[in-house]
Order: structure tokens, then sequence, then C-alpha cells
């Protein structure tokens, strides 16, 4: 099985195999801006954040980045609410009541791009800020987006990470939420390009779906060790819901230092089985950062500090972020968190 | 009992006080409610799970469940973007086979529960499973957009004032409501709810009528489908998943027995409407989602317990 | 004699059924990859899906009886999470693993009533439950999983003669129902309210008493299985799994339960259980592309309702 | 001597339709009370209320001379009350061991349900009733009606009650099973069980009752010794007028063959029947329970389509493979269970009387409401159907008028070939005169009537010519002026394996 299955049709970008790559110059502005907008500079505004959906531990942390903002800045008065399952109609629903409900601005992390943006344009239209992050929807439906990293960034990451860890031979396979969604599919295929690139005798075996269900993701990591047997040498994870449970399918299976598990995890999850010493890494950028970060750049574009055509924004205790492709906030690379610095993070 | 109470302890009659009652309160708690902007926009947004309920009252009259709509949505959404982009085809030939294709599913569903036998919460939770799967498959988890600008008017425009997709709505509402109160069609549909072997000792043609529904259901599912597609102008394989609750929902709570047998449209729309607001209603008060479930699951029992109180006092 | 043994054999024919589709598998499965039949990969088969074969026992009860529940995914969900803020907030281990237990039956005992006394239909008062749990749990959650479990708490990675827990809970518990339901005056009293609830009446056998029995006796079971949901991993997430209710349920009726109530065993609920799970498992190992999978998980979903409809027509 | 039940003025009322008045009614240990009355009279109801089902608005229960008040059948049952209901109440799903001893198993020591107790204790209750054919493990829902009534009856034995009370058990049973049921009444009486029993049967009032109440209007009308009084001077204390001619049957000149059936068999069930009627006769079909006569019909009838012979329309071959077809070509069938195949219970009495004619009653498929209403008026008064309006639902009609209903809606079809399944079941004495009034004027104008009935008395009574089944084959045809009950019985048994039976049915 050769495809690595998740791609979504879009060119790939992959990074160079090593050294830094400069960030991109940001090119120009193809954001929206809301119409007839109030003047918001220096006044309290009420933002509401809309993720993907409410209930897992990744927007519970984006969520406390944003109260975190919010508390700093004392002007901003922010509330998470969401759909309990990813669903494109209902966080559709739910960004058409808060608009008529009369709010300042959206911060929303898209589950479909495209499908987000009619309801997006309408809160543009209606005067109302919209700044995404996470999970972008079409430029011109928003302001601005945060984006966490780059999807090449990422790929990079995690692919370098594997190899490292794995050998460069190594046998792999991926634990993905499912295939549709885009943010994992984008990375996937990032992560497809890259490896043809830099890491080319890799062993991709196979991506399963595992939805945003730990024990289902752990069933499938138990199924792929039952499967491949030695040959296994790796699996990566694509959400933080499949990582850690892969990390437990590999602990629980005594294969500890002989599969390795590679992916995006909150520190808090992978804390028990890389304090164990079973699992080595986890990547991932700082969520708690990303709500903030997202915050902090509403209130700039509330307040007309930030304008198309800058290059970097002053996050608060982020201090200055990169502008990039057009109309992109990058909060920076993946982090890697590894047994000696996990411990000082909590989210 | 005069005819004027009998009418008054009817379910749906409670239900549309309740729903005038719910309308009145919510416009107290904020003045962004009750305006004809907001009002039709919810109806935009019910579209697609009131068409589906429609046919899920005929359904569900009949004693039996379709569980696969939402899979059917999922399918035939995926199949307009395939034949578009994929095969190339007009848009509009796109659409007029993906409306066969969800025809076609609902009256697989219908022969497996007919033909063979298989009750239809069995029928339905397998082809749930299967064509949600097919839509996978053949979607190949592609989204598929860029959909030419005239096909949003179906799911972002207006006619009249009034949501395009609302005037297909009230058609398909006003068919369903004729059908099922007026002719021997929704006699029968009745009669199997109540008794099927009486129905067919009747010489109704019982097995010809479940066919049709779950063909109809299938089809109006797949006419969702296309209003989803061109609302949010995107085809994804999990579109509508979860949509069959909700369609339940509103046709219960619109007081269609799940035994079968009593139900009516107006009920469910009525059913229908009321969860709408409830939803834009209670958001626009402050109220957050999670909190919204809450309110929806009590009001739900809350129907149901006042009509049972009072259903006591008629002799009906 | 002879009519008692195809009597048994007429009554357990799903069961059979189901080991012979589920012995076929592993022939088939194991044929192509013989790393499947690894006793390694068969208990983690039977180790991850336990809660689910768990759960399903008591919605065969709830099904018998000529009921249905849909919320004991959000029970699950919420147990689970009770559960772990009990063990996380210092008490003791063992009330950590009780508390779902109780609070499982008294939840559902409260849903029992509804249906029982209030004569509220039981898909209303589940649908309306599971809005009310669902939508409680996010907001008493904050969507926040739950980790740091204490040492010890992981019920579900014991092992007692190599063999993990949740085997032995699935077993030991389907093997308990099993005597309940054929050996206890309560047991029969539930099909026969589920068969005829008239004549259950007229039978002297008290229709709510046993309808809310059968709810506690669910909800303590779905405490069961939220802890070994709970315990099966080191945290806890605070949603459950999107559609659970829906694979429990089907799990029920493939199992053999007629969703009319009436019939059924449990045995037949745990084979199903066992049988997706297996088919989930089997899928990978035979490279079945993963887009295809549900496609394929809903073709032998519908194939085996398939054939026992055919064994039920041949034996009458 | 207190009475061992005592219902002293009670009454009873369904929202504003009043059913019982003030009635008064008691039972002394070692009798047999019967209890008789039109359709519709209030006897069910008083049972229900004896039985702890139904609550009287007014009166009381004295059990012993104590004043009783249950609260459900099941306190009623812990005093020792047993019921034989008239719509039987089983669990088609469950066993028929099962069935009998529902809510009151054996149990072993431990606690459990006894099954080798509980399925040897069923056979030995149907061996009593004389049905050794009858399977113990068997699911009821595959017993023909007969056969439930069986288990319904073995389930109130099984009780060992004080108080036995019977709502048309008989209803259901051919001539001996009735015998044998008798039989068990008789030694229960002996033992010293108070019952009281429901039927339409005159004959069968005679040989078992001791006493007899009759109702009217949901009034009592009076209670005698049954020593004293006759059938006239009951049945004119029933309907308060005379009935002199039982089976009014006139001769009536027989037209063209309507219906010709060659060679018609249903693989296993029914084989190779031929036959034909005539415009203007009635055939009666007799047999024992379980000779395939009701298979017979629904296999005419397109039920069970038939799976060889043929069967003539007016003499032209017809393929009828659905009841559709049957309606089509004129056939009209009034099926012996009336609860599952009859009528759909929840809905109004209108919308039953126009079931099977809808196509008629409609322009461009919309039902033309006016027109059914009509149908339905005339529907009450030609069958004098007592019911509040046409928007009843015929589920709260008393046993006696949902059969009228049944009929009601089967003539409207307008037949030209009625096939009766055991039409007058269930039937009070006025209500049967006035079927069988009317199958002879159906008749007169050219109708051929299909009777299949077990009460032999009717078969003899109405018919032209009597056909006898066994074992799903023909095994006589029998001219009226030859029909007895030597001759007819004597067809039904011919042959059969059991002597028991036999004997049983031959007298
Ligand atoms: N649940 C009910 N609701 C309304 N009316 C009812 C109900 N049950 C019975 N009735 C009415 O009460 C009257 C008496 O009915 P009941 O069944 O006692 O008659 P019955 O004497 O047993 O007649 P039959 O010989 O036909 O069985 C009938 O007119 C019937 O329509
Ligand atoms: N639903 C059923 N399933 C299986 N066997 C049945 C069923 N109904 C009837 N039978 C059997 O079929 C045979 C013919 O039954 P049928 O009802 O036609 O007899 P019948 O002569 O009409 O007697 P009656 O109507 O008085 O019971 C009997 O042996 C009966 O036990
Ligand atoms: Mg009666
Ligand atoms: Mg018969």
């Amino acid at each position: 099985q050769s495809a690595w299955t998740g791609g979504d049709g879009q060119p790939t970008t992959p990074l160079a195999c090593s050294g830094e790559s400069p960030a991109p110059e940001p090119g120009e502005y193809n954001g929206g801006t809301p119409t007839n907008a109030p003047d918001r500079k220096g006044k309290d505004i009420k933002v509401v954040d809309i993720p993907k959906l409410v209930g897992v531990g990744y927007f519970a942390s984006t969520s406390s980045g944003m109260a975190e903002a919010a508390k700093e800045l004392g002007s901003v008065a922010v509330s998470t609410d969401g759909p309990t399952r990813a669903n494109i109609d209902e966080q559709i629903t739910f960004i058409d009541n808060y608009i008529t409900s009369g709010v300042d601005g959206i911060l929303y992390a898209a589950n479909d791009p495209v499908a987000i943006a009619p309801v997006l344009k309408k809160a543009l239209d209606a005067g109302i800020n919209v700044v995404g992050y996470d999970a972008d929807a079409q430029a011109d439906a928003r302001q601005w987006f945060v984006n966490q990293a780059l999807p090449n960034g990422v790929a990079k990451a995690m692919m370098d990470q594997l190899a490292k860890e794995i050998g460069e031979e190594g046998s792999f396979a991926i634990v993905t939420s499912t295939f549709t969604t885009p943010n994992q599919a984008r990375w996937i295929s990032e992560m497809q390009a890259y490896t043809e690139k830099c890491h080319p005798k890799l062993k991709f075996l196979e991506t399963v779906e595992a939805q945003e269900d730990n024990i289902l993701s752990f069933n499938q990591a138990q199924t792929l060790i039952n499967k491949y047997g030695d040959e296994l040498k790796g699996i990566l994870g694509m959400t933080s819901v499949a990582t850690p449970a892969a990390a437990e399918a590999v602990q629980q299976n005594g294969l500890c230092g002989k599969v390795s598990v590679v992916g995006l995890a909150l520190p808090n999850a992978m804390k028990p089985y890389i304090n164990s010493d079973c699992i080595q890494s986890t990547i991932l950028w700082n969520t708690v950062d990303l709500g903030y970060a997202a915050v902090e750049v509403m209130r700039q574009v509330a307040d007309g500090t930030l304008k198309p055509g800058d290059k970097t924004v002053k996050a608060g205790r982020l201090g200055e972020l990169p502008i990039v492709n057009q109309s992109q906030v990058l909060l920076g690379q993946p982090k890697i968190f590894t047994k000696a610095d996990i411990n000082d993070f909590d989210f | 009992m005069t005819a004027v109470t009998r009418v008054l302890v009817r379910h749906e009659a409670i239900l549309a006080i309740l729903f005038v009652v719910a309308l009145f309160v919510l416009a107290a708690q904020s003045d962004r409610f009750l305006t004809t902007a907001n009002l039709l926009n919810q109806a935009r947004l019910m579209t697609e799970v009131g068409l589906i309920a429609i046919p899920m009252t005929f359904v569900i009259v009949t004693g039996g469940i379709d569980l696969s709509v939402g899979s059917i949505l999922g399918l035939c959404a995926i199949l307009v973007g395939v034949f578009w982009q994929n095969a190339g085809l007009p848009l509009p030939a796109a659409i007029v086979l993906s409306l066969l294709a969800g025809t076609l599913a609902g009256f697989a569903n219908g022969v497996i529960i007919t033909r063979f036998r298989v009750p239809p919460l069995i029928a339905t939770l397998a082809t749930l499973a299967l064509y949600r799967g097919l839509a996978e498959g053949i979607s190949q988890a592609r989204s598929v957009r860029g959909y030419p600008a005239w096909f949003a008017t179906l799911g972002q425009g207006e006619l009249l004032g009034i949501p395009s997709q609302l005037w297909l709505f009230a058609l398909v509402a006003i068919v369903g409501i004729f059908i099922l109160r007026f002719t021997t069609f929704g006699r029968t549909t009745y009669a199997i709810g109540n008794n099927e072997a009486a129905a067919e000792f009747s010489g109704l043609a019982v097995e010809r009528t479940k066919l049709l529904i779950y063909t109809a259901s299938g089809f109006v599912s797949a006419l969702a489908a296309i209003v989803f597609v061109s609302r949010v102008s995107t085809t994804r394989s999990d579109m509508g998943t979860g949509i069959e609750l909700e369609v339940i929902t509103a046709v219960v709570l619109g007081g269609t027995s799940i035994f079968g047998g009593r139900g009516m449209v107006v009920g469910t729309l009525i059913g229908l409407c009321l969860m709408q607001i409830l939803q834009n209603g209670l958001s626009l008060s402050g109220v957050r989602g999670d909190g919204t479930t809450v309110v929806i699951g009590a009001v739900l029992i809350v129907a149901v317990l006042i009509s049972n109180v009072l259903s006591r006092f008629s002799n009906d | 004699m002879r009519s008692r043994l195809s009597h048994t054999l007429g009554t357990l024919g799903q069961e059979i059924l189901l080991v012979v589709v589920i012995l076929a598998l592993f022939a088939v499965v194991g044929s192509v990859n013989a790393r499947f039949l690894s006793q390694h990969n068969l208990t983690s088969i039977f180790v991850g899906n336990a809660y689910i074969a768990v759960a399903a026992i008591g919605m065969s009860l709830v099904i018998i009886s000529g009921n249905i529940d849909v919320s004991i995914g959000a029970l699950i969900g919420v147990l689970a999470v009770i559960s772990g803020l009990l063990a996380t907030n210092g008490y003791p281990i063992w009330l950590a693993w009780l508390a779902p237990l109780v609070l499982g039956a008294l939840i559902n005992t409260l849903v029992g009533c509804l249906i029982a006394y209030a004569k509220v239909p039981s898909i209303i008062a589940t649908l309306a439950m599971l809005s009310i749990l669902s939508g409680g749990l996010i907001t008493f959650t904050g969507g926040r999983w739950i980790s740091g479990l204490p040492a010890g708490y992981q019920l579900a990675q014991f092992r007692l003669l190599d063999v993990p827990s949740p085997v032995w809970f699935m077993i030991g518990m389907t093997i308990l129902a099993a005597l309940l339901m054929r050996y206890t005056a309560f047991g029969r009293s539930v099909y026969a309210v589920g068969s005829n609830a008239e004549a259950a009446r007229a039978s002297g056998i008290s229709h709510a008493a046993t309808v809310v029995k059968v709810f506690a006796i669910h909800g303590a079971i779905g405490g069961v299985a939220a802890v070994l949901f709970a315990t099966q991993l080191q945290v806890i997430q605070s949603t459950v799994p999107v559609g659970l209710e829906l694979v429990i349920i089907t799990a029920s009726v493939v199992g053999g339960v007629s969703i009319l109530g009436g019939v059924g065993t449990v045995f037949g609920s745990t084979l199903a259980a066992i049988l997706f799970a297996a088919i989930g498992s089997s899928l990978i190992f035979l490279n079945v592309s993963a887009y295809w999978l549900r496609a394929v998980q809903g073709v032998l979903i519908l194939a085996t309702v398939l054939a026992d409809m055919a064994r039920r027509r041949r034996t009458g | 001597m207190t009475p061992l039940l005592e219902l002293t003025n009670i009454s009873k009322a369904f929202g504003p339709v009043k059913v019982l008045t003030g009635v008064d009614f008691d039972l002394f240990a070692g009798e047999v009370h019967a209890l008789m009355g039109e359709n519709g009279a209030g006897k069910s109801t008083m049972i229900r209320i004896a039985a702890g089902d139904h609550r009287a608005d007014e009166g009381e229960i004295r059990l012993d001379g104590e004043v009783r008040r249950f609260t459900g059948p099941r306190e009623a049952q812990a005093e020792g009350i047993a019921v034989v209901h008239q719509e039987l109440l089983l669990f088609p799903a469950l066993s028929v061991a099962e069935n009998v001893f529902l809510g009151h198993q054996p149990k072993t020591r431990g606690g459990l349900v006894d099954w080798a107790k509980m399925r040897g204790e069923a056979r030995d209750l149907l061996d009593r009733l004389d049905c050794p054919n009858l399977d113990v493990d068997q699911r009821v829902s595959r017993l023909s009606v007969a056969d439930r009534q069986r288990v319904e009856i073995a389930r109130a034995l099984s009780r060992n009650a004080r108080v036995l009370i019977m709502d048309e058990p008989t209803a259901a049973l051919a001539e001996a099973d009735v015998r044998r049921l008798l039989e068990v009444l008789r030694r229960l009486r002996a033992d010293g069980v108070g019952i009281v029993y429901v039927s339409h049967r005159m004959n069968e009032i005679f040989e078992i009752a001791d006493r007899v109440t009759v109702l009217r209007d949901g009034k009592s009308i009076g209670t005698r010794p049954v020593a004293d009084v006759t059938e006239a001077t009951l049945v004119s204390m029933m309907v308060g007028r005379d009935i002199h001619q039982l089976f009014p049957k006139e001769e009536i000149p027989q037209g063209r063959t309507r219906l010709e059936v060659r060679h018609l068999s249903l693989a296993g069930v029914v084989e190779d029947i031929s036959f034909s009627l005539h415009a203007g006769e009635i055939l009666g079909i007799a047999g024992l329970v379980g000779s395939g006569r009701t298979e017979l019909a629904q296999t005419i009838f397109g039920v069970t389509p038939a799976t060889a012979g043929e069967i003539l329309v007016d003499g032209e071959p017809r393929t009828i493979a659905s009841v559709r077809e049957a309606i089509a070509a004129g056939i009209a069938y009034v099926p012996e269970d009336r609860g599952q195949h009859g009528l759909v219970r929840p809905q109004p009495l209108r919308e039953n009387v126009s079931m099977a004619i809808l196509d008629r009653l409609t322009t461009f498929s919309v039902v033309d409401t006016a027109r059914e209403q009509s149908l339905a008026k005339d529907a009450i008064g030609r069958f004098s159907i007592r019911a509040r309006d046409a928007r009843q639902r015929v589920g709260q009609l008393s046993g006696g008028n949902q059969q009228k209903v049944v009929l009601a809606k089967w003539l409207a079809t307008d037949p030209k070939i009625l096939i009766l399944d055991e039409p007058t079941r269930g039937i009070d004495i006025g209500a049967k005169t006035e079927i069988h009034r009317l199958m002879g004027e159906l008749a007169k104008k050219g109708l051929a009537i299909l009777m299949i009935s077990s009460e032999l008395p009717e078969v003899l009574g109405m018919s032209d010519r009597v056909l006898v089944m066994r074992e799903g084959r023909l095994s006589a045809v029998i001219d009226r002026k030859d029909a007895s009950p030597d001759t007819v019985g004597a067809a039904m048994m011919q042959g059969r394996r059991e002597p028991a039976l036999a004997e049983g049915a031959g007298r």
C-alpha cells in the first residue's frame, strides 16, 4: 500500500531537508474587511469563540489561553461556545446566532473552510471583526488567521522526529481522525511530499481513521501493532486524541522503545508516557498560546492597529509574531516536547 | 366532550400553545429574536431537517423508522460533487442524477424492509453504515468546492424576500399534509401503523405503500442534500451525520407515536419550529449551546407530559 | 423431544448464526494474515470493545421489554467523567468504580419512572435524556479531559489468568444476565411485558415496576461499561464517541433481539458486539482501503441480518 | 351462607357513556353462575371490574363477605380470582408453557424458575383439556385461534382459583372442545370453585349453569335458577322481545355457478380441494379445529396464495395472488380473528367500514369523507351497531359490535362471493338471528356465500350444502336434506387417529 491517504488535492510545498527555512514574504493582504464596522478603538468588545467542537482537551486549552489574554487586556470579554461534534452545519448555526445576537468579534476554528465562508462573510457584512485560528476558512471570508504552524513546518517536524526515532529505513503507520478533516489531510499530504524529498527510505504502511475517539484510537493502534508485529517501528498520531491513545497501546503491549509514537498531542496527556520513558517526544504548538494570540490579534484588529500590509504583529507576552501568507499570523514553529521540558508546561 | 375541547387536548394543539409561549418568553429575553429577518433566517437553517422530517412522519406513522437519512444526505451531496467535477457532467444533470441515487437508496431500504421483512430499525441501521461508507469510498474523502454562483441561489438566495429553499420546503410540507390527511395513501399509512395484518386483509396496498414511503424518504433526503450543498457551497462525505436524531426528535415532539398509527405533518412542523426557535432564542438570550441542549431535552419531556395529563380528560 | 431440540435450536438460531459468521470471518482473515489469529490480537479485539458488549446487554433488556434507549452513550460519558473526577479528587478508588453503577441505576430509574408512570414513550424520554446528559456534561466539564488518574485506578488494565479484566466482565455479565433472564420471574416478566403489555397486566405482572427495574439494571450495567470505558486509558475524554448509542443498539438488534420486544437473548448481543469489533479489526488486516471500511461494515451487517431473516423464514 | 363473590350496586361509565348501572351479582362456592346479555350489555365490563382490571365508579365488591378494593389484576389474582378474557391476552413470542404460568411460575428451592416443572405442569393441564397435540414448547404466535383459546383456559386453570371467571371461553371452540371444557368445569364445581360463565350459546348454559343473570343495557334484568327458565324466557329477558326462529332458512332458487375451485392446494395445509358455489347458495364448511378451513378460505382470498389448482369466478379462471385481486374478483372475506385481521382497532368506526372500498370512495385518490360518513351511518343503522357515533374508535366497542363492523366493512364492497369465517362467534342471540337473516337476504339477492362455522347447529341450519374438511382435505359434500349431526360428524371424524376425539364430538 503506497498511497498516503488523506490528500486534499492542493499543491504541496515541502521545506528544505536541513537548515532553517526563511519565513516567506507575507505578500499582499487577501483577507476580507467588515463593512461599516463601528469604531471599536479602545472600547470594550464582546468576542465569541466558536471552535470546531467543544468537549475536547485541545479546544479547552485554546479557550483557556483566550481567557488569559482577555484578562490581561481587560477590555475583551470572550466566551467559548460551539457544537459538541465537529459538524459543519451546527457550527454555521452557532455563528449565525451570534451574528444576530450582536457581538463585536468572532473567533473560529473552521470545520470546513468553504462551508463556513458564507456565514463568516455575513458576519463581516454585519460589521463584525472575524479572526480565525487553528483551522482556516477561505481568506476573503475573514480578516486574519492565526496559524499555529505552517503545514509544511508540521510535516517537517513530524517526519524528522520520526526518522530520528525509528531510523531512516523504518516502517510506520498513521492514525488520524477522519480523512475529511482538512487540517489533518493537509498535514498528511505535506508529510508525504516532505518524506519523498528528505526521508525516501522510510516505509509507509497505512493510515487508519479513529474519529476524535480515544478508545477507537487505542483499538486502531492495537490492531496496527498486531497486524504488523515487529515490522512496525513507528506510529504517527495526527490528533491530540490519537497520539496518547497510540502511546497507551504501545505501553500496554510492552513495546516501549520498540515502537515509537510521534505525533501531535497536548503535553499533559503525554506526560505519563514520556515521564516513564516509553515515548520520547510529543509535538505541538502551545495551544494556550494559540488562543492567547488569537485574542490579542482580535483586539488589534478591532482597534485598527493591525492593518493590511503589516509584517509583524505584537502579541502581548508572545512578543512580535510574523505575518505570512498574505493574511496569516504565524505563531511559530511546532515545538517538540521531550522529557527534559515537558513538565514545565501545563496544558 | 365538545368538538372544541377535543381539538384543544390534542398533542398538536398543546404544542402550538407551547410554541407561542416560547415565542413570547424568548422575545422578552432578546429584542433581536422576534424580527422577520431572524425568523426567516432560522427557517432557512432548519430547512434540511424539516424536509426530511416530512417523509419521516410517514415512516414513523407506519410504525417504522429510517435511520439512514443522514447517510443518504451525505451520499447524495458527494454524488453531486462527483458527477459534476469528476465525471464532468453539467451541474443540473449532476443534481438530477444525485436525486435519482437518493431515491434509489430509499427504494433499496424499502425493498429490504418489505421484501426481506427486515425490521426497519435494523435495515436502516445497516444502510446507515453502508451509505455513509459509500459516500466516503466514492469521495475518497475529498471535498468538492467551487460551484457556480447560480447554484448558491437555492441555498443562500431569496425569492420574493423569502429564502428560496423555504419555498421548496413549503411545497414538500403541503404535499405531505395533503397526502397524509386526505388520500387513500394516507389512510393506508395509518392503517399499517395501527394493524398491518388487518390492512393487508382489507386489500390495502401495504407493501407498495411502505416501499413508496421509504423511497420518498430517500428522495427527500437527496433533495435536502442539494439544498445543503447549495447553502454551504461544498460537499463532504460527513455531511448530515447525526441528522436522523434531530429529525426524529422533531417528529416525535410533534406528536407522532413512535409505535405508529398516530401523528400529523402539522405536528411535525410545529415540533420542528419549536426546536429551532428554542435553539435560536436561547442562544440570543445568552445561553450557551450545551445549556440549550439541556433545555430542549426538558421541553421534549414537558411537552409529552402535558399532553399525557390532558389526554386523561379526553376519551378520544 | 425432537421438537424440544428444534425449539431450542430455533431460539438459539441467531446466536449460532453469529458464531458461524464470526468463525468464518476469523478463518478467512486468519488465512490471509495469520497474525490476526494470534492470541494477542484476539484479546485486543475483545478488550477494546468489551464496554460496548457490556452496554449492549443492558440495551437488550430494554429492547426486550419493548423500549429503547438512545441516551446510553451520553450516560456512559457522564458516568465515566464522574468516576474519573472521584478518582482524581482523592476519593477511594473503589468508590470511583462503584459510584457509576449506583448513579447509573439512579438516573435510569428516573428515566424508567418517566416511561412507566408518566407514560412518556421511551424513545422520547431517552432522546430528552440524551440532550440533557450530553449538554450537561459539557457545561460541567467545560470540555476538559481528566488526566492524572491515580495508580491502580485502571480497572480495565487488570488481568486475571492472563486474560484482561474487560473480557471477564463481558463474559461474566453476559452469563449473569442470561441466567437472570431465563431463570428468574423478573426475567420472564421482562419478556412478557415486551411481548404483550396488556396481557402482562392481566397476568398480574406490574408493567410499570418491570420497566423501572429494567431501566435501573440497564443503568447499572451502563455504569460498568462506563468504568471499563474510563479505565482503559490514562485520560478520560469528556465527550463520548459520536453515535455510540447506535453502535450499542445495533449490537443488540443484530444479536437477535427483536425491536418489537418480547424475544431475544443476551448472548446474541454480546456475540454481535464481538462481531463488529472483529469486522473493524479484520478490515485493517485485509488491507481494505480505509475509505471503503464503513461501506464494507454496512454490507456485512446487512448480510448478517438478511441471513437471519432467511433462517427465520425457514424455521417458520 | 355468604357468597364467595358479591358485587353490589356496581356502576361504571367510560367518559359520558354509562355502561353499567347499579348491577348486583353474587356467586357461591360450588356453583356455575351464567351471565348473559346482548353484545354490549356490559358483561365483559362487569367481569373486568370483578377481576380488578377496571375500577367501578360506584358499588362494592365483597369477597367472603369482606369489602375489597382491587387496584389491579394482580391483587384480584392474589385473592384467587382467575379470568379467561374474551379478547385473548397471550404473549405471542413466548411458549405455551410460559403463557400458562406467567406471573406465577413454579420455582426451584433457590427461587429460580423451574422450567422442567413448569413444562410438566403445563402438559398436565393441557391433557386435562384433552389437547395432547399441543406442544408446550411451541410459541403461541404459531397457534390457531382455537389452540390459543385452550392456552388461555389452561392459564386460568393453572391458578387453582376459588373464583374462575370465563368470558366466552368457547367462542373459538368446536363442539368436542366445549364438551371437554364443560367436563372440567363440572369437576371444578364439585371441588367447590365458584364459576362465572359468559356465553351466547344457550345449550351450554342449560348444560352447565346453576343460576343465570341477564344484563340488558348495563342493568341487571334478573337472576334465576336455570331450572326455572327456558330458552325463550332467557331470550326475551335479554332482548326484551321474543325471538322464535333461530335459523330462518329460506329456500332460494340457485343461480349460476359463481365460484369454482379446482384441485386447490396450499402446500402442506390444504390439499386438492374442488367444489363449486352458486349464486344464492349458502355453502357451509364444517370440520374440526385445525382441519384447514380457515387456510382454505384465506387461500381463495389471496392471503396465502395457492400453490396449485385453479379458481374460477363466474366461469373465468382468475389468478388470485393477493387480497386486492380477490376483492377485484368480487370476493369478500370476514376473518375469524377480528382483532388481528378484521379491524384496525385504534381507528374510528367510519374508517374501518370504508377500509376495503377506499378506492371507490376517492376522486383522484382523495377520500370523500362525506360519503364515508354516510356509509358508516348506514352501517350503524343497518346492523344496529351500538356505538357513540361513527367517529368512535372500534377498539372501544363490545366484542359483538366489533364483529358487526367487520361484516359491514365487507358488505360495503358489494361482493359477489362472501366468505364468512365463524361469522357469529361471540355474537349475541339477537344479533346472530339478525346476521342469519341478513345472510338469507343476501343469498336471495344472488350472493354466493361460503360459511365456515364450528357450531354444528349453525352449519346445519343455514347451509344448502355442507362441505366437510378433515386434515386439509375435503372428506364429504353433504346436501341439506342429508345433513344431520351424525352424517356431518362422521365425515369430520372419519379415520381420525385419536379415538378420544372421535368419541367426544361424534355424539
Ligand atoms: N374502554 C372503553 N371505552 C369506552 N367504551 C367502552 C370501553 N370498553 C367497553 N366500552 C363500552 O361498554 C359497553 C359494554 O361493553 P362490554 O364489552 O362489557 O359488553 P359485553 O356485554 O361483554 O358484550 P359482548 O357480548 O359483545 O362481548 C359497550 O357499549 C362498549 O362499547
Ligand atoms: N399461524 C399459524 N402458524 C402455524 N400453523 C398454523 C397457524 N394457524 C393455523 N395453523 C395450523 O394450520 C392448520 C389449519 O389451521 P386452520 O386455522 O386453517 O384450521 P381451521 O379448520 O380453520 O380451524 P379453526 O379456524 O377452527 O382453528 C392447523 O393445524 C393449525 O394448527
Ligand atoms: Mg364481552
Ligand atoms: Mg378457522
